[in-house]
């Protein structure tokens, strides 16, 4: 493996990482309010966070490079803000990611909210615990399998993300050239060899952290049984 | 009858138009699918059902002749393909080399070298021009021709080599400001036209390649701005 | 006296629950009727759990629903402490952090309750490590009381709490919640089905049928009320506020105004007041006072009424004996008419049990 | 007679559950002890639920779990009845579909209990269209026993099964456990921590304590066990066993041997065989036969023992009605020394409160 | 829209459904085993059936192509069997997206299990029904939040599935050519307008159904809420 390489897996962890550490804090009060509300606008919400799935992902690169861009409405906010435009930057493909993976993380989490139930909330109000406290003392913990298989979905998607990545990350090396396009580079360059090389690195580092993750959550799991 | 032709990205539009020319004279069915070079080249040797093969290169159709995938002889060059430095923006390039040469600008468009053919002809032209160490962290990289259009034809790269093919119709370019590469900056883009061994008797197949050379595809070829001349 | 006032309304499946009372902010007030009457949608209303339409709670001073005005103060903002009905802990804490969820949320000067005497007193001390999923129904329920009462709660709610516990865990632990409201003032809104913890517990009683009110006071009224003998389904009682005045020769004596009762010796200082039940049905009367008896309680006593009882052939018997303290005694017709019992007669009642409670 | 053997081993946090009992496979085995001390793993031991090592465990002729030769039927091959502490009710379906649910399983002629008895006995006829969630507390542990019976088990395992039902309903349901075992003849474990329950159904007690059985055998001989009122907390009792001969001047009489006991009257046909308890509190005794007084049964005895009572200043006398049915009082060691009581004195026992159970 | 385009739609659908109903087959037993069992083999193979999700797309549909190619053992076992060759075919994308979709389905269907408990279980038991019965009546009708979840999922992740089924399809018109590889088309061939019209009718159809499922399952769910 070259140095180059090593560089591209970095910036791949970094990119995963941070996009799991987000969805995990943009999804949970999404969740949450899904999970609670009796509202209308709940199913409208529930079906408009699932679109990003059906859209391929290199189209929703397409648009989101066209959001972004100088003429799209984002690309005019930044610019007004007088911040560097989005495409073609790490802050870009961590946007993309996001967006791409949403409703991945957002799902499991909602279920695990929603099988809580009412019960245990509502024993936190008699013990003079208000509903914002109750959440991060409750419900946080008893949805753990949930924030388990949240994460897990988001890191993996995140790490072979490719399609939205490519398109507005323009394979820019140290900056936008996660492992998934590496790959697909010495693929399309004929290079099957390092393809190879890389892809076997990819699968076998990833079945190690995950095999870790897994054994540690069957030990903190907690007995479900009870007498 | 029927003939599948799989043909990499920076042809796909003529080729559109090519068949449609092509089927006022006869009543074959052609079906197009596009992808990049490498792509493709990977699917046919995997058996993927294609009867004809237009690359980006000659590499890649060569491959497949020595590996008895294509028909041997059958492979010729079909377009030269060439290359222009090209912004939306009106006016902006002046049909020289200057703008390239002040680098006035924070990024640059190509396709990726090592998957597409137009992308290496855009590192040499840099190179031939000593500008390649000075430009080298503005690059973006498509991941083919056709993706390296829409980066520059959206604006979100002001500026960038794309192939001469998709911002030329009818011996001009239709949008934007550009300049066209002088041939000798960039070893010839020639872009060959293969048989596949599977087809070899496939005489549809047979008769669409000798459409693609004959003079009135050649005339729409060189309308998109390749260069059809035999050298 | 302050009060607690609820008027609570609520469409169920089989029938409406209208509630319009005022019970005092004292002592223990039960909630006694059948299974699905109500009594644990009031509590969760009470408890704001529920927000039901049209409805008014107000404890003392502080109103704590008007929905004439809008006005609803949500659960974790009312003093309370809950003990549900199913013993709800938190799976995911042991015992020890679910004794600590609200006791670290009470500011430690307004702690009424140590975590080390409810602790003992609830038989947990040797279980704070233990997940919820490893401890027996009986324990569950237990560590649920003690969660509730760590909150120093100012009205203790409390669903069935002691339907998984056994007799003897029971005994002890109700003098601890006597204690808890004479000492601490609490007071506390119970619901029950068992007429044992109902006469022993008790301060107020209210008795529901199918959403309504259909009996409510103070304990002492409420079972000279002959609806009440019908609903308890054990039987007619009253009860008898004491004051313990000797123990003399294996005998404990309780005074009833200038009367006096005797009992085995029990271990209850002189002086302390304490409430006996005395059933009905434990009550005999004769016209000459008997010899020889082992009953230690033969006391004259007035007829006030003779009505008939819940079985056709049975007659209660109301009785006032000194300082018109009210007694029931439970004959049958026979007996009644063989010793031709008639308003004003003066006779002797023998008192065979006097439960303490 | 046939039996039903356990033999269970388990380490407990606290200690280790150990149990090896030979049980009528007849009757109402009652498994009666202080909270935390194994009974609900006994339970699920016995239905398969938990495989304890080393075990055994067999009804009559079939062996469900023999761990020296590898032998264990699963829970869903053994003919059981389960009613879990906690009502556990398929919140995904009805009541009527909960109900259904093993009902179905059994093919329509060895059903011996009808849908309609069931529901109309445990008052939930008019709710089998309801959601679990739509019930109160009572209602869901009265469709969970229902749903048990409707399996027509050869074995009901009950664990505390009325703690959630009011008086009234238990009071009903009672007497149809009892048909269900007379007439089907189906053999209940039962757990629970209500003495009147135990008096009431028992037919075989086993006292249990810290995971080990203390005391086990037929009710009348275990309830003479002074370890048994101690265990009770609620006092000693004898339970006589008696028919109803007549029903006159509105006055029941029970037969027992050639003694009579009288009651006001019941609604109990004549000829039917009925189980009383009497309280050792509720038994006084007299030298000679009170007059004029309103308690029904007198009846003649003879004092057999005096043992000291479980409190300092009582005594529990025993002592024989005829045909060596025992018969227990309570009274204080005031009391005795005055009537200067001693083994073989013939003595006049008033029977105050007879309950029929 | 062209009557080619509405070809590209049912076969879109169709492979969404078909990939959906083929996931939820499959998955379900693994779930139910990775939820009830003790064994040590649970991380292994929880870390394994995630791995499909590192795996950039086309990488992944570019090995999937090597194994069933001509020269790939899948392929010389289909060979072997006079099948024939599955890459470029409807069954090849199916069994690709299969293969990619996976995690998603199954994740939200283990989550649900476990959430379930042993106790309806053992309920189920104590009322005569054999483990395998009880599972059909008891832990699926329980686990269908679950199923829900897992179904959208990996619906709408079929719908926008791109990489896989280019590489292993190979863009091929009425066999393998959906949406998401039309979409790409047009965009190649710089029909933006066109592209833009398909996504909108592939964004706008999957909002309408979505939300119809959304509103129709919080129709079914069941209050939670126990007195
Ligand atoms: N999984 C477990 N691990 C360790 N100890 C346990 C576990 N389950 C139960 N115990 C302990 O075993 C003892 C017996 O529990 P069990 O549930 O059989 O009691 P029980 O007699 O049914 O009590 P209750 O009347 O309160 O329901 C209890 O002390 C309990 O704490
Ligand atoms: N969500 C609901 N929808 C409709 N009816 C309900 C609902 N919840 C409860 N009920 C009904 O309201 C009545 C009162 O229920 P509640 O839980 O208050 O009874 P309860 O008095 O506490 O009974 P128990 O002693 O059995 O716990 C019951 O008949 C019950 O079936
Ligand atoms: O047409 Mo290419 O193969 O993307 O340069
Ligand atoms: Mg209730
Ligand atoms: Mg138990």
């Amino acid at each position: 493996m070259v140095s180059s390489d090593f560089m591209v897996m970095v910036l791949t962890l970094k990119l995963a990482l941070i996009v799991t550490i987000i969805l995990l804090l943009l999804s949970t009060p999404i969740a949450w309010w899904l999970s609670q509300t009796k509202s209308r606008l709940k199913s409208p919400v529930s079906a408009i966070v699932s679109l990003p799935l059906v859209l391929p992902p290199t189209v929703l690169g397409f648009y989101l490079l066209l959001l972004m861009g100088p003429h799209g409405p984002i690309g005019q906010l930044t610019d007004w803000l007088g911040v560097s435009p989005l495409p073609f930057t790490f802050t870009g493909i961590v946007i993309g990611c996001v967006i791409h993976t949403l409703p991945f993380v957002l799902q499991p989490l909602q279920n695990a909210f929603e099988a809580i139930g009412h019960r245990p909330l509502e024993v936190a109000a008699t013990l003079r615990m208000p509903p914002g406290v109750a959440f991060f003392k409750v419900a946080l913990p008893l949805a753990r399998p949930g924030f388990f298989s949240a994460a897990i979905l988001g890191f993996c998607h995140s790490i072979g993300e490719f399609g939205v990545v490519l398109m507005i990350g323009g394979n820019i090396p140290g900056q936008t050239r996660v492992m998934s396009v590496e790959i697909y580079n010495h693929v399309e360059a004929l290079e099957y060899g390092r393809a190879n090389q890389l892809a076997a690195v990819l699968v076998g580092f990833s079945f190690v952290a995950l095999l870790l993750i897994y054994m540690l959550n069957s030990r903190l799991a907690t007995r479900k049984v009870t007498l | 009858e029927e003939v599948k032709v799989a043909v990499a990205a920076n042809f796909y539009k003529p080729l559109q138009v090519l068949v449609k020319n092509y089927q006022q004279s006869s009543s074959d069915q052609v079906m197009l699918s596009v992808g990049s070079t490498g792509k493709l080249y990977a699917q046919i040797v995997n058996g993927a059902p294609f009867d004809i093969f237009l690359a980006a290169d000659q590499k890649r159709p060569r491959k497949l002749v020595k590996a008895h995938v294509a028909v041997a002889g059958s492979e010729f060059t079909y377009a030269k393909g060439r290359l222009i430095f090209w912004s939306k923006q009106p006016k902006l390039i002046d049909g020289s080399e200057r703008y390239l040469k002040e680098g006035k600008f924070n990024k640059l468009a190509l396709a990726n070298p090592k998957a597409a053919p137009y992308g290496a002809a855009a590192v040499a032209t840099l190179k031939k021009l000593g500008l390649y160490n000075r430009l080298k962290d503005k690059f973006v990289f498509g991941q083919n021709i056709g993706q390296t259009y829409s980066y520059v034809s959206y604006g979100n790269v002001q500026q960038g080599f794309v192939a001469l093919s998709q911002v030329y119709r009818n011996g001009k370019i239709s949008t934007g400001s550009g300049w066209i590469v002088p041939n000798h900056y960039y070893p010839a883009i020639r872009q060959d036209a293969v048989l596949l061994s599977k087809s070899a008797d496939n005489q549809a197949a047979k008769k669409f390649l000798a459409y693609l050379q004959s003079p009135k595809a050649k005339q729409i070829i060189h309308s998109f701005g390749y260069d059809v001349s035999d050298k | 006296m302050s009060e607690l006032t609820i008027r609570f309304k609520r469409q169920l499946s089989d029938f409406e629950l209208d509630i319009n009372e005022q019970l005092p902010a004292q002592g223990i007030s039960v909630l006694f009727g059948e299974s699905g009457c109500g009594k644990t949608t009031i509590l969760r209303a009470l408890a704001g759990l529920e927000r039901l339409p049209e409805s008014f709670c107000q404890l003392g001073e502080h109103c704590w629903q008007d929905e004439q005005r809008n006005h609803f103060v949500p659960t974790y903002r009312r003093p309370i402490g809950y003990v549900f009905q199913e013993a709800s802990l938190f799976e995911h804490l042991n015992v020890a952090q679910n004794l600590q969820f609200g006791w670290r949320r009470i500011a430690p000067k307004q702690r009424k309750v140590s975590m080390g005497d409810v602790c003992q007193l609830l038989g947990i001390s040797d279980k704070l490590e233990r997940r919820p999923c490893s401890l027996s129904g009986g324990e569950r329920q237990r560590v649920a009381i003690a969660r509730a009462l760590l909150t120093s709660p100012q009205l203790l709610l409390m669903d069935e709490p002691l339907s998984a516990l056994d007799l003897a865990r029971k005994r002890e632990f109700l003098p601890y919640l006597e204690r808890l409201h004479n000492e601490l003032d609490i007071p506390i809104v119970y619901v029950s089905h068992a007429p044992e913890e109902v006469i022993r517990l008790a301060d107020h009683l209210v008795l529901m049928k199918q959403g309504r009110v259909c009996l409510s006071g103070p304990l002492q009224q409420t079972l000279l009320n002959p609806k009440s003998a019908q609903l308890f389904a054990d039987g007619a009682s009253s009860v008898i506020n004491t004051v313990v005045t000797s123990h003399l020769n294996g005998l404990t004596e309780l005074a009833c105004g200038s009367k006096v009762l005797q009992m085995s010796k029990r271990d209850i200082p002189i002086g302390q007041k304490i409430r006996c039940r005395i059933f009905a049905s434990d009550v005999s009367i004769s016209l000459t006072k008997a010899q020889d008896s082992s009953i230690l309680n033969l006391l004259p006593a007035t007829v006030c009424s003779l009505k008939p009882g819940v079985r056709p052939d049975e007659v209660l018997v109301q009785l006032e004996l000194a300082e018109k303290t009210p007694l029931l005694a439970l004959l049958s017709r026979y007996s009644c008419q063989h010793l031709k019992l008639i308003p004003n007669m003066v006779v002797w009642v023998q008192i065979k049990a006097v439960a303490i409670l």
